[in-house]
């Protein structure tokens, strides 16, 4: 088996690319996307822990089924919101969301 | 202890008059004037009566305890001379008050500050330390302010000094509010350098009390001696001895008194002839004895008692020849008050400097008896005369003699007296001045006071013929039109100063009599083992005695001789274009202007400069700028604010609220932004925790 | 139990709610709930004076009540003779500005009287606690009432004057209250018995035991907190603009009162909690005091604004406290104590004065008020009297006050004789005042003050000429029992 | 009987899902409808709950992660409260809104997802209790649907509170690797005897830790959305954020990093001192020049985080007794009364005069006198002035700094204070606004009664705490004692 | 050959996230997603977590993916995106994102890990499902609080209030 650095390797790499899509792109849905993107990162970090030590643990398969769950319900709230926003702008777009500032 | 309390009520009820005053005069102005002048009767009457039944000593109680302070009332010879001197010439003034300044507006305040005065010298020579003594200093200062002020709606007429008249263009015209200010101020100067030197005192002897000053002086862990140690005991002396310099109105302090002519004439009289000008030579008298006994321990006598010395004969011949040329009958009086009191100084201070302490000590004493009673008639009835003639000025007088013969009369008797011509009291007392000053060995003080003598003379007589001999001047004859005669002073006023002009010539015929004993008296001050004076007495023989006589004396005529021949034949006319010579006494040798340049302008400047540079240009501006910058924000709402508030930001400050709205733009509302510096705190953490915490 | 001293602390503010409730319906009411109660607290205060034991030098009155013990406070307070003659200024100053109040305050009554009563409490609290956190408290207590009094019944400035003022002394008090944390920090570890405390006798007992620097870290940070209400020169400039903004009666409480509040902090606390603190940093505390004293008196010369210029006397005169307490002389402790006492009755009596006037005449320009004698003489009389007492003409108490400083200062140091220019420069602004208004000629009808208002100002007078001519009441059995014995105490643990 | 001590768990559960079906229900024919009263019931209930517990257990009872302790109960108490006030003021507030139903429904439901944020000692649970407190705000911060504001808001709010519950997860996912474990006491004693090569790991945990709580709690920079959230949010759910989410971020992270990572040898302390002094800073300053009120509402809110930050950077003093921790506890408590309040006011103020620039403040003194004593006193509060109840708690707070065994807690303190004092210039100058300035429109305004109701009942708990803080400070100080 | 797998699922799964991000439509941005939501799920079969994979699957795809799509429709003419006006914002989130990538990858380099072990009765579904109900029966019973909450927030802000 691959050892765990390779995985937490991918998770890091999932990691920065949520971040960097965090702080380059302005569509509220891409927003969502990096979002997502960092939670995956997370779970894959867990599940390779949990995986890859001995004895391996189930606790970490069981964490993951939350994050999973959770991850879901706060995209579902996010999206409504989305749509809201969607009725009274014109666009998603953050950068224009940006009356309330200063 | 009950006679002792006649001691302390000889200073206590005058102020208690004083404060009953303004109650009193609610019932009837009559009645006020009277009480005013009934206190200052008991006080004398106490005083008379303390001289005769109580025994000398130092009543005290407790006062400030955390000090160990005790107030206490000083019974001594020294002190009920003096206390007699004061409280006698001023009931005679007090009289004289009551017919001069009738019809005055603000009499209440007059009777009381007259009283308050009175109250506080007596105070100030009872006094058993230098504390209370301090009280009674001020007290009198204060009063003087208040009394030379007393016309404080400044009329022209109240003014001294002639229109016009400028020093290096400091004005020397002085209106009464103007020259009270300038008395406080400058007698202020030098009541610092004695309060300095009492503190210093204090500080090393831990007491104020005269006799404990004295008891303490021996040995070598005394005040003195560790005064001395660190080099102090001189300057300490000397500072005190800048309290009377200031109060006597000695060089370089003597500017106040001929403005402080501004009161009315009984003031002067009280106060700036015959009271609290002496104060300084009493003050001088007693603690020269103990500064004497002091310094003596370590040779520094001469240097104190020849600085006293000097000052006072350089005083008097100052003082003398500006009365040379005065215009102005009051100033001619002030300054020759000036120059007397500077005779003291001599007294007092070549006491010091010859072998025969005593001596000198005693002539200055009665120099200042016989001075206040002369000088207090002359500025009385100088009031008389200002006040028929409605002038100040000697030029527009002129013949007064025919119409007011008993004035003339006394005024001539006094100013004999003050000329030092025999018998009057003013030829002994001066005479024993110049004797000292001659057998001390001072022959250069002894010329001064010679050239003072004849100058005495000069002006004595000046003054007497422009005012009483002679034409009268056109002012006068306008007056005469105008059907104001002039005429002589009622009873309540003419007795006053005819009284004290005959009781100058009867001190003066008595003095063989009672200066032995008077000398005795006084001398029995110093009985205490402790005062270790030089016993030697000068001897003299009668030949030298009478030659010093017949010198001062025909020094004297002399000078009355100039006088006479120069103003009683003509008439005499200000003008202004003087030569060089009496230009430059007619502006008290720019003494006054010099110091306004230097002092009052000086101050001003620099009092103007560090407000206008330092609390409003660098603090306020430095503290304001911060609530500055929120008031700036502030004026769409609040224009006021703004309008007020000093605009000048200043950079330092206005940081806050410049970091405040950079914070404020920095807060874009755009997300991506929030999320970089999102970024950027998570890199700043990792960062710190990494290399500053150190993860491994 | 309650003893008289809580009483005294808390019946004003007790009192503050119905003043303001009944109040607002009816002025007169508001007034009258007032100004009784603050005569109630002088009267108790009165009692305080009768019970007191004189001569003594510990505290008194003394009452303890366990308020958060679970953090070492407690309810603690009582009185010695440093303490009494402050207490005994603010009931009498409260009464006398609360009267003065009655025609010069002419809004707002009931929100007035009652900021008046919480203020009061303050103040008293101030002198009397004797817990850190108690203290400050109260000292806080203080400046919201004088933050409302400034902002809402001030002159045009007002808004600028309050704000300056909120900011400048919180800062200050913030950076005070680091100090009293520190302490009780410092003096809590397992090297002092008994917990960590905030009792002042507690503390007085542990302080000697703490390390300098810790010391000097204390006394540094507290001596900000107390230099910023004395004030100190270069924090003053909260100072003018309060005062001169300020409504006349409670220009009085501010200067008459909150001043000293930064006095007794210095001696009570920083004085005579860390004598080795207090050994190293003397001079420059004095020295700061000297410069206060000048500068003030300078500055003052040349304000053209009466009410300015008497605010300015006040920096002069609180410079006498800070140099006179850090001396640490007993001579010098003494005066900086009657200093405060007698200093607030007389710039309290100028300041009411200048209110008057100011309502009279309409104007508080100096060179405005010429001829004043004309309309107010016997107001004209009194400002007289008031000018002699602030210029320490001896037969005022403040004379004595002044004199002891000096004293005490000369006796340290003969540098200190500078100090005497400061009397010379203040007898110099007065009477330069004094002569521009009242040796003037009179002009104008006559507009003399009313009866109750004269004697107002009459009261001001006349513990100051008692005391200025015979002490020892106050001195001797009061303050000087106390100082002597706090004094000793330091110097043994080696304030200088 | 243990089961007990989940009552105030029972009832915001079974009352938060009762009140969105009760919003169907007409009650006497009142607009208002039943479901802002079964809430204000469950709210009740679980208060009462809370409180007996409070008096009489004794032990801490545990289920699963759930801890019920003296932490839990004092946070569910404060928490409590400011859900109470949010309650009963959005009555008021949220009168002509027809969706009150799912309103009241989300609102308890939150809460009950920051009670088991200070409950739990499982990071599995503190997970899932941090998304049933963050789901429902942000549905509410979007509640005015037809308020562009107040979308934004929920938008900016939703991106950067879900990229935190990102973070948090895998910062969980680091520490579940350490230690194999996600429970707090596991991970407590695994992390105590956790050797060197685990250490990175740890330390990015932890910073992930303070950037994914910090996010809730407004710990500078991750503070940015707050001012936006709150000033675009209805404004008793500006309160609720601003008191309520952000306490509970407070209790979650003294849970994680009291219990679970102080045996872990890591230095974390000066990171939160520097943290706490760059947020209250940054706040106090940035409040000075807001136009806003309830931006300078947030601001001022940012620096009291600093302050409780504080609690996290010096929690134990040098004798081992937790002041500084229960100093925290102590402003959270006062904090949390205050903030809401004033939110509650601004929302009178907004609700009345239709705008929230400062401006409108002026005069306010003589236009609404109790809703401008009572801005006053929460003001004066929040600066710590004595004897409100802010005051104790920062007194012991810094007492706490100074009392540490760093030797930066002086400086920490003192920082703090002259924040503190700062911090006066921009309340002073509010109340200035309201007292001294001469308003535009002197026309009273006629103040709402359940506002005011509120405003009281926070202003005597002001003063009440303020006055006698004894049993306030007791309580803290056990309720530290028993995360310690 | 679990490392040919490995690889095969770790290009998939930085492939297709990338992709998701900067795919210009939306809708790809949503495929790529959804393909990367696969990897990972791939991922977890490799590390003996077939239950917690086809969750993932089922969830992420089933449910959010398609969501998002929804609203992507929804949305639709709207979805326009103003591209970043300055290539240094890019650059910056670059270099912050390998500054981080670069600061981890350190930490991890200081950090050992433990071998791979056999996995034993660790993966068995029937101890996951225990655990799952009964160690953490109280999480579950909150999650569900959760759902509901959600389901609540998400109908309260799509419903459309009478006239409005």
């Amino acid at each position: 088996m691959e050892p765990l650095s390779s995985f937490f390797a991918v998770s890091v790499i999932l990691l920065g690319i949520g971040i960097y899509g965090l702080t380059t792109k302005r569509n509220a849905i891409r927003i969502l996307f990096s979002v997502e993107l960092i939670y995956n990162a997370a779970n894959l970090n867990i599940i390779a822990f949990a995986r890859l030590r001995s004895p391996p643990l189930v606790t970490g398969q069981v964490l993951v089924l939350f994050t999973i769950a959770l991850a879901a319900m706060e995209a579902a709230v996010g999206l409504s919101i989305i749509i809201l926003v969607s009725r009274l702008n014109a666009e998603i777009d953050l950068s224009k969301l940006s009356k309330l500032k200063g | 202890m009950a006679t002792s309390l006649l001691a302390w009520l000889i200073w206590i009820t005058p102020l208690v008059g004083a404060l009953l005053t303004p109650l009193i005069a609610k019932i009837h102005s009559r009645v006020r004037d009277i009480a005013a002048v009934g206190f200052t009767l008991v006080a004398a009457v106490l005083a008379t009566m303390t001289a005769l039944t109580v025994s000398a000593g130092d009543y005290t109680v407790a006062w400030i305890p955390s000090l160990t302070i005790t107030a206490g009332v000083l019974v001594d010879p020294l002190s009920l001379f003096m206390a007699n001197i004061v409280a006698w010439i001023s009931l005679v003034i007090m009289i004289y008050s009551v017919g001069y300044m009738k019809g005055e507006f603000g009499m209440t305040r007059y009777w009381f500050f007259m009283n308050l005065f009175i109250g506080n010298m007596l105070l100030l020579v009872l006094a058993d330390n230098l504390l209370m003594m301090f009280f009674g200093w001020e007290g009198v200062g204060l009063c003087s302010y208040a009394l030379i002020g007393h016309f404080y709606r400044d009329e022209a007429q109240y003014w001294v000094g002639s229109p016009g008249d400028k020093a290096l263009g400091v004005s020397e015209e002085y209106s009464p509010t103007k020259s009270g200010m300038k008395a406080f101020i400058m007698t202020r100067i030098g009541d610092v350098a004695l309060l300095i030197s009492i503190f210093l005192i204090y500080a090393f002897a831990r007491t104020f009390n005269y006799n404990q000053l004295v008891i303490e002086l021996g040995g070598a862990g005394s005040w003195a001696a560790n005064l001395a140690r660190l080099g102090l005991l001189l300057p300490t002396a000397l500072l005190f001895f800048g309290g009377p310099i200031g109060k006597s109105a000695q060089f370089p302090l003597q500017e106040w008194l001929p403005d402080a002519m501004t009161g009315p004439a009984s003031v002067s009289a009280l106060i700036h002839a015959a009271t609290m000008v002496k104060a300084g030579v009493f003050l001088t008298g007693r603690m020269g004895p103990v500064f004497f006994i002091a310094l003596s321990q370590f040779n520094q006598v001469p240097q104190f008692f020849g600085v006293i010395a000097w000052i006072g004969a350089f005083t008097a011949l100052l003082a003398a020849s500006q009365a040379a040329v005065a215009r102005e009958i009051k100033k001619v009086l002030a300054y020759s008050t000036v120059s007397q009191i500077g005779y003291m100084m001599l007294a007092l201070g070549v006491a010091g400097l010859s072998a025969n302490f005593l001596a000198g000590y005693t002539a200055g004493l009665f120099h200042l008896l016989s001075h206040a009673v002369f000088k207090a008639s002359l500025f009385l009835a100088a009031g008389w005369v200002l006040h028929v003639t409605e002038s100040r000025f000697m030029d527009e007088m002129g013949g007064l003699a025919r119409a007011m013969r008993l004035t003339s009369a006394s005024m001539l008797l006094a100013g004999l007296s003050l000329m030092g011509i025999p018998p009057f009291s003013g030829f002994w007392t001066k005479d024993a001045i110049l004797s000292v000053s001659f057998l001390g060995g001072q022959y250069i003080l002894y010329g001064l006071a010679l050239a003072t003598a004849f100058i005495t003379g000069f002006y004595t007589v000046r003054m007497l013929g422009i005012t009483l001999a002679g034409k009268p001047s056109k002012h006068a004859e306008d007056l005469t039109e105008s059907g104001k005669h002039p005429h002589e002073a009622g009873f309540m006023m003419l007795m006053p100063y005819l009284l004290l002009a005959v009781g100058s010539l009867g001190l003066g015929l008595a003095y063989p009599f009672y200066s032995g004993p008077l000398t005795t008296y006084i001398a029995s001050t110093f009985s205490s083992a402790l005062y270790k004076f030089p016993a030697a007495t000068i001897s003299t023989s009668g030949l030298t005695d009478l030659l010093l006589l017949s010198v001062s004396t025909l020094v004297a005529v002399t000078g009355g001789i100039v006088g006479y021949l120069l103003y009683f034949k003509k008439t005499y006319e200000f003008k202004t274009d003087m030569n060089p010579i009496q230009r430059f006494l007619y502006k008290r040798w720019y003494l006054d202007a010099i110091y306004y340049k230097v002092f009052v302008s000086g101050i001003l400047a620099a009092s103007r400069g560090l407000f206008t540079y330092v609390e409003q240009g660098i603090w306020n501006r430095l503290n304001n700028a911060f609530a500055q910058d929120i008031m700036d924000y502030s004026k769409a709402s609040d224009q006021l604010d703004t309008q007020v508030v000093d605009r000048a930001a200043n950079e330092v400050a206005s940081y806050g609220s410049r970091l405040s709205n950079f914070l404020r733009k920095l807060q874009s509302g755009v997300t991506e932004q929030y999320v970089i510096a999102f970024a950027i705190g998570i890199i700043l953490l990792l960062a710190y925790m990494l290399f500053v915490v150190g993860a491994t | 139990m309650i003893g008289l001293l809580s009483i005294a602390i808390f019946l004003p503010a007790v009192l503050a709610a119905p003043t303001y409730l009944l109040g607002r319906k009816n002025a007169k009411v508001a007034k009258i709930l007032g100004l009784g109660t603050t005569a109630i607290v002088f009267v108790i205060s009165i009692m305080i004076l009768v019970v007191f034991q004189y001569g003594q030098a510990g505290f008194q009155l003394s009452e303890s009540i366990p308020w958060a013990g679970s953090f070492g406070l407690n309810y603690k307070v009582g009185i010695d003779g440093i303490s009494l003659p402050l207490l005994m200024i603010a009931t009498f100053l409260s009464l006398l500005s609360a009267a003065g109040s009655w025609d010069q305050i002419t809004f707002r009554h009931a929100e007035y009287y009652a900021l008046f009563l919480i203020f009061e409490t303050g103040i008293i609290g101030v002198f009397t606690s004797l817990n850190l956190i108690l203290f400050y408290l109260f000292w806080e207590i203080v400046l919201i009432p004088m933050f409302f009094f400034i902002g809402i019944w001030g002159g045009p400035r007002r808004r600028y004057a309050s704000l300056k003022f909120l900011i400048f002394t919180y800062s200050g008090s913030a950076v005070m209250l680091f100090g009293f944390l520190a302490l009780y920090a410092w003096t809590g570890t397992s090297a002092y018995p008994g917990g960590p405390s905030f009792d002042y006798d507690v503390l007085a007992a542990r302080i000697p035991n703490l390390a300098l620097p810790l010391q000097l870290v204390v006394a540094i940070t507290t001596f900000v907190g107390f230099a910023v209400k004395l004030p100190i020169f270069p924090l003053h400039t909260w100072l003018p603009d309060a005062h001169v903004e300020a409504p006349a009666p409670v220009s009085v409480l501010l200067a008459g009162l909150l001043l000293k509040m930064g006095g007794y902090g210095l001696i009570r606390y920083n004085l005579l909690l860390f004598p080795k603190a207090v050994n190293v940093l003397w001079p420059y505390f004095t020295t700061i005091g000297l410069i206060t004293m000048i500068y003030g008196a300078s500055v003052a010369l040349v304000a053209k604004d009466i009410k300015r210029m008497i605010a300015l006397t006040s920096v002069n005169h609180m410079g006498y406290v800070l140099l006179g307490a850090f001396t640490a002389t007993v001579a010098g402790v003494s005066g900086a104590v009657f200093q405060m006492f007698s200093h607030g009755l007389a710039v309290g009596m100028l300041f009411l004065m200048s209110g008057y006037i100011h309502d009279h005449t309409g104007t508080r320009n100096i060179d405005e008020l010429k001829g004043l004698r004309g309309k107010m003489p016997q107001t004209v009389t009194l400002l007289f009297l008031a000018s002699m007492a602030a210029m320490a003409v001896p037969g005022f108490a403040n004379f004595i006050s002044e004199y002891l400083v000096i004293q005490g200062a000369l006796s340290v140091s003969y540098l200190f004789a500078i100090a005497i220019v400061a009397p010379a420069l203040t007898v110099g602004y007065f009477l330069w005042m004094l002569r521009r208004v009242a040796m003037t000629p009179g002009v104008g009808p006559k507009n003399e003050l009313r009866l109750h208002s004269i004697l107002i100002l009459v009261a001001f007078l006349v513990p100051l000429l008692i005391f200025g001519v015979y002490p020892p009441p106050i001195l001797g059995s009061v303050i000087t029992p106390t100082v002597e014995k706090w004094i000793g105490t330091i110097v043994a643990l080696g304030a200088r | 009987m243990a089961l007990l001590s989940l009552t105030p768990f029972l009832s915001l559960a079974v009352f938060g899902l009762l009140a969105t079906p009760a919003g169907f229900l007409r009650f006497r024919n009142s607009k208002l409808g039943l479901a802002p009263f079964v809430s204000i019931l469950g709210l009740a209930v679980a208060m009462v709950s809370t409180v007996w517990l409070g008096f009489t257990s004794s032990s801490p009872v545990s289920f699963g992660g759930l801890q019920i302790d003296s932490f839990t109960l004092f946070f569910s108490g404060v928490l409590l409260i400011v859900a109470m006030f949010v309650a009963v003021a959005s009555l008021q507030y949220m009168r002509d809104d027809p969706n009150k139903g799912p309103f009241f429904g989300l609102l308890l439901l939150s809460t009950l997802g920051m009670i088991v944020l200070a409950a739990s000692m499982d990071l599995i649970l503190l997970y899932v209790g941090w998304e049933l407190m963050s789901i429902p705000t942000y549905a509410l911060t979007a509640f005015r649907k037809n308020d562009p504001n107040s979308n934004e808001a929920a938008m900016k709010f939703f991106v950067l509170s879900a990229l935190s519950s990102a973070l948090i997860v895998y910062a969980i996912s680091l520490v579940f690797g350490i230690t194999g474990s996600t429970g707090l006491t596991a991970i407590a004693s695994a992390l105590s005897t956790a050797g060197p090569d685990v250490r990175p790991f740890g330390v990015l945990a932890i910073v992930l830790f303070i950037v994914g709580f910090g996010v809730k709690m407004a710990v500078v920079p991750f503070h940015m959305w707050i001012p936006d959230a709150f000033e675009g949010a209805p404004v008793t759910i500006g309160a609720f954020l601003a008191a309520g989410a952000k306490m509970a971020a407070f209790a979650a992270a003294f849970r994680v990093f009291i219990v679970g990572i102080l045996p872990f040898n890591v230095d974390f302390y000066s990171t939160f001192a520097i943290v706490a002094v760059v947020t209250m800073t940054m706040g106090n300053v940035a409040a000075l020049m807001q136009k806003s009120f309830t931006r300078l509402l947030a601001y001022s809110s940012i620096a009291q985080a600093g302050y409780v930050l504080m609690a996290l950077a010096t929690p134990f003093t040098t004798t081992n007794v937790p002041l500084g921790l229960a100093g925290g506890l102590f402003h959270v408590l006062n904090y949390a009364i205050l903030k809401t309040a004033a939110f509650v006011a601004a929302a009178a103020i907004a609700t009345k005069l239709s705008v929230r620039d400062l401006d409108s403040l002026n005069g306010l003194s003589r236009r609404m006198p109790q809703t401008s004593l009572s801005i006053a006193v929460i003001f004066l509060g929040l600066a710590g002035v004595p004897p409100l109840n802010g005051f104790f708690s920062k007194v012991m707070l810094f007492t706490g700094a100074i009392y540490s065994p760093y030797s930066w807690g002086g400086y920490l303190a003192l920082a703090a204070l002259i924040n503190s004092g700062f911090s006066m210039s921009y309340y002073g100058w509010v109340i200035k606004r309201m007292y001294f300035d001469e308003p535009s429109d002197q026309s009273r305004i006629p103040e709402p009664r359940i506002y005011m109701a509120v405003l009281w009942a926070a202003t005597i708990l002001i003063f009440a705490i303020g006055l006698y803080p004894d049993p306030w400070i007791r309580l803290v100080l056990s309720a530290a004692a028993a995360l310690h | 050959m679990t490392d040919l797998l490995f690889l095969a699922f770790a290009a998939v799964t930085i492939g297709a996230a990338i992709l998701a991000i900067e795919a210009r439509d939306l809708v790809y941005g949503a495929a790529a997603l959804g393909i990367a939501f696969l990897g990972v799920a791939g991922l977890f079969f490799l590390l003996d977590a077939a239950y917690v994979g086809w969750f993932q699957i089922a969830v992420y795809i089933g449910a959010v993916v398609v969501l998002i799509l929804f609203t992507v429709m929804l949305v639709g003419p709207k979805m326009g995106e103003t591209p970043l006006g300055l290539k240094r914002v890019s650059l910056l989130a670059a270099i912050l994102v390998s500054l981080l990538l670069g600061m981890t990858g350190a930490l991890a380099n200081a950090t050992a890990f433990p071998g791979p072990d056999s996995c034993g009765s660790g993966c068995s579904l029937t101890l996951l499902s225990t655990s799952l109900l009964k160690s953490y029966g109280v999480q579950l019973e909150f999650m569900s609080l959760v759902m509901a909450a959600a389901v609540i927030g998400a109908l309260a802000l799509s419903k459309t209030d009478r006239g409005q």
